[in-house]
């Protein structure tokens, strides 16, 4: 499937295709009742038109609730689409993400206008960040006296991820409300300031997508875009070391940007 | 039924001596409801009195000042149907930051008590 | 401003100070009428920015001041006002004056047979306060910093640091206050002032839905006016309700006291706004069953269940609210009770959809102009209502939410639903207020151009939305996944312009007929319900002899009788 | 006070046995109750959500609190004498009942202006941290609707003069009457809300 075009677009995660079901399924069913709607509805205007000397008839004792049996059977249906298709997939989803210990984390700090995308680094530990130290060389105020912040990796607007391998992104914002969307993976979360909201995702395909921000934040809402990078393990672990900031500063800004 | 039959009917003229009984126990309550708070109770056991006491001096309130004990239907089905929409904007909001209190940086009071 | 200024010689004194429901009626209907036309004006040049990103616009582009569309290509700023405005001017003072305000004052107490509204002062202050919010909120261009630029559900932080809010707020709660004076007064008036025999089950289902409505402005609306204050404190005394600690805008520290949260204003805004959104929805169906009952001749199928569905939906439409808050941060658990509650009030607006067109079963429907929009009303509602199913559903709504698919989901309920059976109210209603039949093959070119113009401008948003297309985005082509559906853009936009073109002919024959339309008798549906049992226009104090009322109000083609239908004040002599 | 509807002629009709000036009262109540709900839902979520919470007695002045509590109870108390003199026909009495709920307003603002100086003066403004924003906030419209029952208390009494035995007088006094005693309750929540916990 080509990867963007009218329908939707290249599938390349691991629940992105239960989503797909999802949409596929509920259009489908829209699709016919509003057929059969629409043929019943066309049907009562051709017979019942306004025919001279014929009268309406009145026929209020016709079953009211028989005819709410469409209804009924509409109803039925989305119970059992709640029941077995949303909510055990939205748990799937967004409930029990993998806990950030052992799997593959990233912290994700959207500003106005770009995404800072933060590397633990090899110690697997984020660096403490205090909004005093934010400094156009520093844009997240990662505060490097705390030792776990000497290896960590910031970029703007481009996030690695090794393939097939969860990994869970933790998301904020540092001044207005953004959303992370990456269309092919069917990921959209709400960056909220004064809250870290864990997202995760599995990529199942290698390639390059496109992170875009789905929540109004002011003048550059629609030129707030990012690369996300989809590699192997090898390759993944190759670029994340070509990155890592070589002599530790003590305090000054560091040379990661 | 002219304006003021409407009147005699529903309020069943006002009596004093109900009104002043009402003023002692408010009085009263209210300071109960202080010397309970100079307990420093813990929090949750405090909020519960604490309601406890500004509900029934409300009740007395709305039951004897404001006539609601002789009222028609539709006055009570109004507030009950007010109150229930009270109850789902106050729980709403509340049990979502209690919930999310794991999401955000500074965990609220309540998860911090428990962690 | 007492009883004789109805009366009074000078014009200007007599219309703009009369207590009459009937004058407050047409006043609300007129001046909303002619906000819709600015919000259609606002979303024209927006149409312009997403057809062709970064071209100059054509007309507007040489007039504009360089701050708002330097050399003719509109600044982001302006188009997120223009987006922000449209959003508002359409909700705040067209719909929802026109919908509650212009036929609610006029057509109401004609139907339950009463003299005038509870309160006729209390409605005049309703209009007054409507008038002068709705002119504060259009001055907001010109203000110093322009108009709100948050959308029209102005979310903080943004709406905090956003220039042009302030005017925004202030303009709300006096919208707000309009509402509740008339809510509360349509509610006194449907229950204290109803015509002898008038039972609650014999009231017109319009009469229904405008006090279901009321209920849903005089208790969802305080949440809002409450909020809009906490954020006013923000912006104007620096208090933090909704900014969390430790903010960084622009690389510079925001100099707040933190341990606000911003969700606390979607909860609260989406707690008015749903209701809103029910508020916007009502009145277009309360019309819709008038005009069908009387143009098929025979009672409308299941009073019983329309009537019930929208209480229920009118309690219910407080507990859906977080489904438009799956995604922003909310708990994943009250998502999914959330999920529960939208699904079951998408059951009674289906129940109401299925008695319409049962109502067509056995009908003799004459295709009169009102008749063309009701009946368009009942697919157009069917696609909006459908469309809302992968909205309301947590899972499929993680893609959907801020795509062009909401865009064309609310479109479909508001354009082609409720606005297409406003205008057919206006059709219909037309006679009673001037004594004149509006020229129907105006109406009818005015209905099958709008109609088409309409599906043209959101259908393609469904395809948009599919693609992922970002919603308010300045420059859609600056997303590559939104690149493919660009010419979709173009398609919207000149059906949008044709569109406008189209109201032309609405426009002309409204005020035409004023004067010169076609001169009618007091019923010329041949309609049951009170409003057509007296005079029209009705003189003031309505009705010319005692009402009394007998059955319920769409007694047509009754068994055994000549005439096909029989006035509700008149007894059923069988 | 020659309202427009007296002088329509007033068909019998199907109404629900409650006055008309009763009914909008109490669906106005209804519309203030969602309001003041809101403002404790925002003060209960953001107390929730706050890292730290100050104790009511650590900043703020509960004796002077507990003052204006004991004051709105007895305004409430002379609003419903007033009411009762009202309907018992007794103008004197119930000027001299109302004219006390005004007086006893005005006190109720002259404390809480006290109040809110104190924290002025040791610079704690709405700016200062969230309780305080909360704390003015909530106050300050419990002020403003403090405010609006002086007036329409005060219109009262200046119309007492002339239209004291208008039919609809004595429903006017009771339709201010509600409100006011929906203003005292309101308080009686806001006390331990803010002072106490």
């Amino acid at each position: 499937m080509k990867q963007y075009g009218w329908g939707l677009p290249l599938a390349a995660s691991s629940y992105a295709g239960s989503i797909d079901f999802g949409i596929y399924l509920i259009h489908a069913v829209m699709i016919l009742i509003f057929v059969i709607w629409g043929v019943f509805f066309t049907y009562l205007l051709i017979k019942y038109r306004k025919k001279t000397g014929v009268s309406a008839e009145r026929d209020e004792t016709h079953g009211v609730f028989k005819s709410l049996i469409p209804d009924l059977i509409v109803m039925v249906f989305e119970i059992v689409l709640i029941a077995v298709y949303a909510i055990p997939v939205w748990s799937k989803i967004k409930i029990d993400t993998p806990a950030s210990g052992n799997v593959n984390t990233v912290a994700i700090e959207a500003q106005q206008w770009s995404w800072n995308i933060h590397y633990p680094g090899p110690d697997g530990k984020f660096g403490k960040t205090e909004s005093k130290y934010v400094h156009f060389s520093n844009p997240i105020g990662l505060d490097y006296n705390d030792p776990a912040a000497k290896d960590d990796i910031v970029i703007a607007n481009e996030l690695h991820l090794p393939v097939n391998e969860p990994t869970v992104i933790e998301l904020t914002s540092m001044d207005v409300i953004h959303s992370l969307f990456i269309p092919e993976f069917r990921l959209k979360q709400d960056a909220v300031p004064g809250m870290k909201i864990p997202v995760w995702v599995k990529p199942t395909k290698i390639g390059t997508f496109e992170i875009s921000c789905a929540q109004l934040c002011g003048m550059a809402h629609s030129f707030m875009r990012g690369k996300v990078v989809v590699q192997s393990r090898a390759d993944y672990d190759a670029w994340l070391k070509s990155h890592e900031p070589q002599a530790a500063q003590p305090v000054s800004a560091s040379e990661a940007f | 039924m002219s304006a003021t039959a409407l009147n005699e009917h529903s309020s069943h003229g006002p009596n004093v001596r109900a009104y002043m009984t009402v003023f002692g126990a408010l009085l009263f309550l209210t300071v109960v409801t202080v010397l309970v708070s100079y307990w420093h109770l813990p929090i949750k056991m405090a909020v519960a009195v604490a309601l406890a006491i500004a509900t029934l001096k409300s009740a007395l309130v709305a039951a004897v000042f404001m006539h609601l004990r002789g009222e028609r239907i539709i006055i009570y089905g109004l507030l009950g149907i007010t109150v229930f929409f009270v109850l789902f904007l106050i729980a709403g909001p509340s049990f979502d930051v209690l919930s999310v209190g794991g999401h955000s940086a500074h965990a609220p009071v309540a998860m911090q008590a428990e962690k | 401003m007492s009883q004789d200024s109805h009366s009074s010689s000078k014009p200007f004194y007599r219309y703009f100070f009369s207590t009459d429901h009937k004058v407050i009626g047409l006043l609300y209907t007129i001046t909303a009428l002619f906000f819709l036309l600015c919000g259609f004006m606002l979303m024209l040049v927006m149409r312009w920015q997403l057809a062709f990103p970064g071209s100059p616009i054509p007309f507007l582009g040489r007039i504009l001041s360089p701050n708002l569309a330097p050399n003719g290509v509109m600044t982001p700023d302006f188009y997120n006002a223009l987006g922000a405005m449209h959003g508002t001017i359409m909700v705040f003072l067209g719909i929802v004056p026109l919908g509650v305000g212009g036929f609610g004052n006029y057509v109401l107490p004609l139907q339950i047979g009463a003299e005038d509204m509870a309160f006729p002062r209390l409605n005049l202050a309703s209009y007054w306060f409507f008038l002068l919010g709705g002119l504060l909120m259009l001055s907001s261009f010109i203000m110093p910093g322009g108009a709100a630029q948050s959308g029209w559900t102005s979310y903080p932080p943004l709406a905090i640091i956003n220039p042009g809010q302030t005017v925004w707020l202030f303009a709300m709660v006096m919208l707000i206050t309009s509402s509740l004076l008339g809510a509360v007064n349509f509610l006194v008036t449907s229950f204290n002032m109803r015509a002898m025999g008038m039972k609650l089950s014999r009231l017109p289902i319009f009469v229904w839905a405008q006090i279901v409505t009321a209920f849903l402005l005089l208790l969802a609306f305080p949440p809002l006016e409450a909020a809009s204050v906490l954020q006013l404190m923000d912006r104007i005394a620096h208090t933090s309700f909704y900014l969390p600690q430790g903010l960084v805008i622009l690389g510079m520290r925001h100099i707040a006291s933190g341990g606000g949260q911003p969700l606390l204003w979607q909860h609260l805004f989406w707690f008015l706004a749903h209701p809103e959104v029910y508020v916007l929805l009502l009145p277009a169906m309360g019309i819709v069953s008038e005009i069908l009952a009387n143009n098929t001749r025979k009672p409308l199928h299941g009073y019983n269940v329309i009537v019930g569905s929208m209480i229920s939906i009118g309690i219910l439409a407080f507990v859906v609210w977080a489904h438009h808050m799956f995604i922003s941060g909310m708990s994943a658990v009250l998502s999914d009770f959330f999920l529960v509650t939208t699904m079951i009030i998408s059951v009674p607006s289906v129940a109401i959809l299925t008695s319409f067109v049962f109502s067509l079963r056995g009908g003799s429907i004459r295709f009169t102009t009102p008749m063309l929009f009701a009946l368009a009303f009942l697919p157009m509602f069917g696609i909006g209502g459908l469309t809302g199913l992968p909205l309301g559903l947590t899972v499929t709504d993680i893609y959907l939410h801020d795509t062009y698919y909401i865009i064309g989901h609310f479109h479909y309920i508001v354009v082609p639903g409720s606005l297409l059976a406003l205008m057919g109210g206006v059709y219909y209603w037309f006679p009673k207020w001037f004594g004149r039949k509006m020229n129907d093959t105006l109406g009818k070119w005015h209905f099958w151009t709008s109609l088409i113009c309409m599906n043209g401008v959101f259908f393609p948003m469904f395809i948009q939305g599919l693609a992922g297309q970002d919603r308010r985005y300045y420059d859609p082509m600056a997303a590559l996944h939104s690149v493919p559906t660009q010419p979709l853009h173009v398609v919207s936009s000149v059906f949008a312009g044709l569109l406008f073109l189209s109201q032309i002919p609405f426009i002309y024959n409204f005020f035409y007929s004023i004067r010169h339309g076609e001169k009618t008798d007091d019923n010329p549906w041949q309609a049951t319900t009170l409003d057509w049992a007296c005079p029209s226009p009705p003189p003031h104090g309505n009705f010319t002899k005692p009402i009394h009322v007998y059955h319920g109000p769409y007694e047509y083609s009754p068994v055994g009788h000549k005439a096909d239908w029989i006035p509700q004040n008149e007894e059923i002599l069988a | 006070m020659s309202s427009s509807t007296a002088t329509l002629v007033h068909q019998p009709g199907e109404s629900t046995g409650v006055t008309n000036a009763k009914l909008g009262i109490w669906l106005f109540l209804a519309s203030e109750i969602m309001l003041f709900s809101t403002l404790f839902t925002t003060y209960i979520v953001l107390r929730l959500g706050a890292a730290s919470w100050p104790r009511g007695w650590d900043v703020l002045n509960v004796p002077l609190g507990m003052l204006n509590t004991f004051v709105l109870i007895t305004s409430s108390v002379t609003m419903v004498m007033a009411y009762a003199k009202a309907h018992d026909r007794d103008l004197k009495g119930f000027q001299r009942y109302i004219s006390l709920t005004i007086l006893l307003a005005f006190v109720f603002l002259i404390v809480k202006g006290f109040e809110w100086d104190a924290h002025f003066r040791h610079n704690e403004f709405p700016s200062t941290s969230i309780f305080h924003a909360v704390y003015f906030t909530l106050t300050g419209l419990h002020g403003l609707h403090v405010i609006g029952g002086i007036i329409v208390n005060s219109g009262l009494l200046y119309l007492s003069r002339t239209d004291f035995d208008h039919p609809l007088f004595v429903g006017r006094v009771e339709g201010a009457g509600l409100y006011w005693h929906f203003v005292d309750i309101v308080w009686i929540f806001l006390f331990p809300a803010l002072y106490l916990l």
